[in-house]
């Protein structure tokens, strides 16, 4: 299955290979890892989610980047629940032909799952957990892939 | 209705899930809200600022004006913010 | 050592976990994986480089994205040598801060690894082995980087 | 002067590495593929063609006009083609 929800971590390496394994047609693996950054304060975070809802999401995701561009295979992993500093996130892996469609795909899959995949993030802070606001940033990136070329 | 709340709206309700049964003048989730505000200082407090909640009909979102009926899931919650990097 | 030039297979996961471990300010990892791909009649190819050129044009471009953005680590491995299809023969893996220089660094890494290494390709055929000729197409992906946005 | 030559250059001229000491008056990387053309009918077939072959001096790119020395190692080869994807 191409789309995993999960409290485990995962393995990027075993992930890419999968992705290219007994595929003579796939010439280029693109992938992208999130992990926990850390501050001085927060040790940890936790992750919020709506079940169902982010399966259907990502899924719908998925589908598009497939429209979108010609692509051999897409794995898209989240993690949820309580995460340390320097625990692996997210994974979004692409295999393709060629690496342009495969960059292109897994910035767009990224972009898109950060603006609107139903994850919450709360930190944890001196005063306590503390929850995350979204940032502009990730949405004007998300918009980039909606303008006419 | 099955009406359900994530991350700090569900922390400031109370709850991460109730049934509801709204008059039937409640029909689009923005009348719903409306309602829902009316219910609890909580409600009203949580549903406070319309900007900063985002709803989902049957785990698709959804605008204030989309329509909704008796056997929807309904949840309200505020803008994503998973990932990294 | 960040840039590799070696017959021998690589690993990717060991390479993207490396470049985050105890590096709580990496929130992401890019990576490239190029792999042999395969048609009807060329069940390999052969890779020859110019030893010593490879690295100190690896070297330079390495220092190029890190003058361009601001990143955490880089890895550079490719291959030479005799390599059947479904072999890796490149990976370029990137971590930063955040996701969008990890992506145009490694995008970019990759573009002028591929027109600027001294690598030269000779795929296996029915009449023999034949070398391989440049494509256009690459030298116009490492001429974007080129331009003023 | 050391002279290298890598991918069909050398399954052309027949190796990959020569040394050779042309007259002082070549004295840059075009002259001396010139001169070189002159040592044997292998050599004028490979360099037959100017725009498919590059050269570097001291492992980094070289155009015609770049000037050479005695010491340096000087390479011939047909653009790049590496990695996949």
């Amino acid at each position: 299955m191409s789309i995993r929800v999960q409290r485990e971590d995962f393995d990027p390496g075993a992930e890419i290979a999968a992705l290219s394994a007994g595929r003579p047609d796939v010439g280029a693996v693109t992938s992208f890892v999130g992990f926990v950054r850390g501050s001085a304060d927060c040790p940890a975070m936790t992750l919020e989610h709506y079940p169902g809802m982010t399966e259907r999401q990502l899924a719908a995701i998925e589908t598009e980047a497939r429209q979108r561009w010609d692509l051999d295979g897409v794995v898209i992993i989240h993690r949820y629940g309580r995460l340390p500093v320097g625990d692996r996130i997210v994974l979004v892996a692409v295999a393709s032909r060629h690496r342009a469609a495969a960059f292109s795909a897994c910035e767009f899959l990224i972009d898109w799952l950060k603006t609107r995949a139903p994850f919450w993030k709360q930190e944890d802070g001196p005063d306590g957990p503390r929850w995350v606001e979204a940032k502009d940033d990730d949405n004007s990136r998300a918009d980039r892939w909606n303008k006419t070329p | 209705m099955k009406v359900l709340y994530f991350a700090w709206l569900r922390s400031r309700i109370g709850t991460g899930m109730e049934d509801v049964t709204p008059p039937p003048d409640v029909a689009t989730v923005g009348a719903l809200i409306e309602w829902l505000k009316s219910r609890s200082p909580a409600h009203a407090e949580a549903f406070g600022q319309p900007g900063l909640v985002r709803a989902a009909v049957n785990q698709d979102y959804a605008a204030p004006d989309h329509a909704i009926a008796a056997s929807d899931e309904i949840a309200f919650f505020p803008p994503v913010t998973g990932g990294m990097g």
